[in-house]
């Protein structure tokens, strides 16, 4: 029980180039496009990225060359489309990809969360996702029925970046009760060896105590707690904003070329100090338009 | 709207011929889909189906639609932004997406639908890459749950339109296993049942020849030629001397579709 | 999604001597104690029990002489003692017990409920656990770091039976924000075959729909559901009514000889038809004072 | 209450003792306990002494107790009945046993407490059969999850009340295994480090010479003499030059116990 809250730039100090960064989010719900920022400023590089069903996070990275391999179920930008840089990157050779079904993924995730060096699949039989990869996809028999498997490794990174709802200053994050429950963010936060939270809001301790089985990143997981309203814009915080949909369509068209990626992040990346900054920057009359509360 | 036209789109031909598929009882998977004509393929026409089911012959049919376990399809949606998603009733909204992939890989599924970027003629689909893996022409997405639902489902449902670059003769990547691959039965690559079991195009629906394990056509939709399919395929499919005619939708069923189901087009948008 | 709503007699119909049952509950909190009474009055026998951290519902099989063996972390009756008919009958030889700790079966539930033919384990290195139980617990070796590890194989049972809180009719079992949630009842309906569901009160449809995250057990994984108010008498369900202190005093004692065991089940099992009999023999006025909503 | 004695009990000693060995930022597991004694030793002295550390020494330890994360130890508990528990106020009640298993198995905790029904001098714990396991001469509850304690977790505390009965030669039953068991070691077994560190009874403080293995008297309580802890032991442990007397409670020490800790003496019940 540690009071955890850092500003943006202080809780991702420690990441460095050359590390293994896990991302939550799921299409596009709760990417941590904030902390994603950050790291750009930072001019990090050669990231391994694990994620599951990655959009923005990812291509962000990708746009800025911060990405040499990538791990997941998907990458792309759901209803826009592709994603350009992850794409443009990937085909150029720039970016090695290890695919992963949902279920395996999970299993990955689900081994890292429970210490243990492999978990067992059956999902990945014959499919070339397993063929082409050997390295992390090997095949075992079980010891009772004789079935053959395969095994996979754990997803196990350096640092993991998760955008929340709301948390308490140290670091316990709730979810509300009507939300979009599509990903896997609690079994990522729970497979964590260091990981940073960004949230909407935080709010007071004792309204986290009245609730806690809404509690579902727990502050002892939890490295650093970060307030970033807007945190995943131009996706979705569920429950709290929609997604930016005309935002997410210029993105989409203007990375078409490494030039147009370039210029994207000169205007809200580099340009900009701050998460702070990037709110002013997209408008707060024009996010507050975004908003979903109490409706 | 209240006034029906007797002609119907392919589309509305598609959620009949989908609809007829479904059984009482069954629970589909669908996806949350993609943009445009994907998000169609892979989850309008599939919501449309299974509501049009439920209507008719399989009261008791659901779906899990992106992580909710029997929404309510009683309400027309206005849109597919989030928030229509975050508010939308159903009977379950589970804790993790892990959940429901325990779900797959127990095989609690009954039917599922899928599209891709490529599909061979054993019925292997790709959704992950074009051409070589290690440097693709085109890399799409990954994987999702299209590799568990090819293992777990025993009813896969393909919504693909016809295109001679997408029906091949073998995929540049199998991210979902078909009846045979480089050779190998399911059985040899130790799956078992499973597998497409149906592939609904815009010009006409197949199956797999069991004895070949290659796709098998089964109807033409009405107004379409043999040559028209054969010429967006290739490969050749497997063609017996019952080959039909897809049975076009009743008046009930366009009333049902238009008015009731999808009266603001969100499902099936217009072209 | 069917009408799922029946008579706890005939929701259990299908239950034959020598299956295997798996009991959700922990401790003193939902242990499914009416549709155990009523498997009693059916005269099952044989059954193999897969449990969790099992006390009334399963030494009351056990009185009854229908557990022929036990797996699962615990057997006992918490703050209350050790369970006097489970003890008496395994000491007796009567049951064959393979135990296993808290990791471990739960990694035997997950196993069902992923429909994988065995987790690996490293939790049981050198415990007895392991060393005596050569038919569920063997060693296998990780393809990617050469750990020896331990397999453990499924938690399949023929029929579940699980006590909720409410349901609706269509077996949509949801929890209250505020709960005690040290179980693993949703895991354990996860990886059923045949799960039956007793709750608390049969609530409208519409109540669930609107909060589909509260739905821990979703209908589609129901056969069945039974409204049995008290359905975990003489243990508690949480947020609705504590535990019968008295009732399981007098019942620890009671059972100290199998012929006080025999007594207890006439007056309150054998002599019963129903368990609206059941709560009647209690008393409903003496139950209303367990009740602890509103607080 | 405000008048303190300067007398103290045996638990309180030991309340003290444990919370010297905890410290800043260690996260505990407590189980839920059991009957009586048994809940002294296993959740009322644990909770008092993590209190106790809080309030002293160690404001960032915290406990997972049952299935709460950090509980409010602040507000002394009048009792412990089920609806006491569900609405204890906590930073986290995760949705199921599981995560907190995942916690045990990927080293999440720092330390634990145990009790047994048997201990032996490698430390090995038993708690779930007496004399042959197949058809005992008593059996116990089972296993909880005190084998994941001494797998996975650094510092175990084990709290048991010296008896001839209970601190045996060799356990019948290795529920939980030490640091050598029928002549192997931890690392033969494959286990990493952790096992029992302590040993807190009500006469003497022990814990474990790496060389030999064996359980090691480290103190003995004020009044208690060698002879009287060795009456109590069915082994003989390893036994030093510097053994000494564990530290009476401070004035201060024992007014927060009686005064802020446990006013309703739930933790720590007269005899």
């Amino acid at each position: 029980m540690k009071h955890k809250v850092k500003a943006l730039r202080e809780a991702l100090a420690p990441l460095a180039s050359g590390q293994t960064l896990a991302l939550g989010g799921a299409l596009l719900r709760r990417q941590p496009n904030a902390a994603v920022h950050e790291i750009i400023r930072r001019g990090i590089t050669d990231l391994t990225v694990l994620g599951w069903v990655a959009t923005t996070s990812l291509d962000l990275l990708c746009a800025a060359g911060a990405v040499k391999r990538y791990e997941g179920a998907y990458a792309g930008m759901f209803n826009f489309g592709l994603a350009p840089n992850f794409r443009r990157a990937v085909e150029q050779g720039a970016i090695e990809v290890k695919d992963f079904s949902e279920s395996t993924m999970v299993a990955r995730f689900r081994a890292a969360a429970s210490g243990l060096p492999f978990l067992p699949t059956q999902a990945l039989m014959g499919s070339d996702v397993a063929v082409l990869n050997p390295e992390q996809i090997r095949e075992i028999t079980c010891p009772f029925t004789g079935a053959r498997l395969h095994a996979v490794p754990p997803a196990s990174a350096d640092f993991t970046i998760i955008h929340g709802y709301v948390a308490d200053e140290f670091g316990n994050v709730q979810w509300p009760i009507v939300r979009d429950s599509d990903d896997i963010d609690q079994l990522i936060a729970s497979s964590a060896k260091r990981l940073i939270v960004t949230v909407e809001k935080i709010v007071p301790r004792e309204q986290i105590m009245d609730t806690p089985a809404l509690t579902y990143i727990p502050g002892e997981w939890v490295e650093a707690v970060v307030e970033a309203p807007y945190g995943a814009h131009p996706v979705s915080c569920d429950a709290f904003y929609n997604e930016d949909a005309e935002h997410l369509r210029n993105y989409v068209a203007g990375c078409k070329t490494a030039a147009g990626a370039q210029s994207y992040l000169e205007k809200f990346v580099y340009g900009l100090e701050s998460h702070a900054e990037y709110c002013a920057a997209i408008g707060q009359n024009y996010l507050s338009k975004l908003r979903v509360e109490g409706k | 709207m209240a006034h029906l036209d007797s002609s119907f789109s392919t589309d509305e031909l598609a959620v009949c011929a989908v609809a007829s598929k479904i059984k009482d009882g069954d629970l589909s998977f669908v996806g949350v889909g993609s943009t445009g004509r994907a998000f169609t393929l892979a989850v309008g026409i599939p919501l449309a189906a299974t509501r049009l089911a439920q209507l008719t012959h399989a009261p008791g049919a659901s779906v899990y639609w992106g992580n909710l376990l029997e929404p309510d399809l009683s309400t027309a949606p206005k849109d597919i932004c989030q928030d229509t998603l975050t508010r939308w009733r159903a009977a379950a909204s589970l804790a993790d997406t892990g959940i429901k992939c325990d779900m797959l890989t127990r095989r609690a599924f009954d039917v599922c639908f899928d599209s891709a970027a490529q599909i061979d003629q054993f019925g292997n689909l790709n959704i992950t890459a074009l051409g070589d893996y290690r440097k693709p022409n085109v890399r799409l997405v990954g994987c999702l749950a299209q590799t568990e639902h090819f293992a777990f489902v025993p009813f896969p449902i393909v919504m693909i339109d016809l295109d001679k670059r997408v029906f091949v003769k073998e995929v540049d990547f199998a991210t979902s296993v078909g009846h045979m691959r480089k050779g190998r039965t399911r059985a040899e690559m130790n799956l078992s049942a499973g597998g497409p079991q149906v592939v609904v195009t815009d010009k006409a629906i197949f199956d797999f020849d069991p004895a070949s394990h290659r796709m098998r056509l089964r109807s033409l939709h009405p107004g379409v030629t043999l040559d028209d399919v054969l010429s967006k395929m290739s490969f050749e499919p497997v063609i017996t001397e019952n080959v039909g005619v897809t049975p076009i939708p009743t008046e009930e069923q366009l009333h049902l579709i238009r008015s009731v189901i999808d009266p603001h087009q969100v499902l099936l948008r217009k072209a």
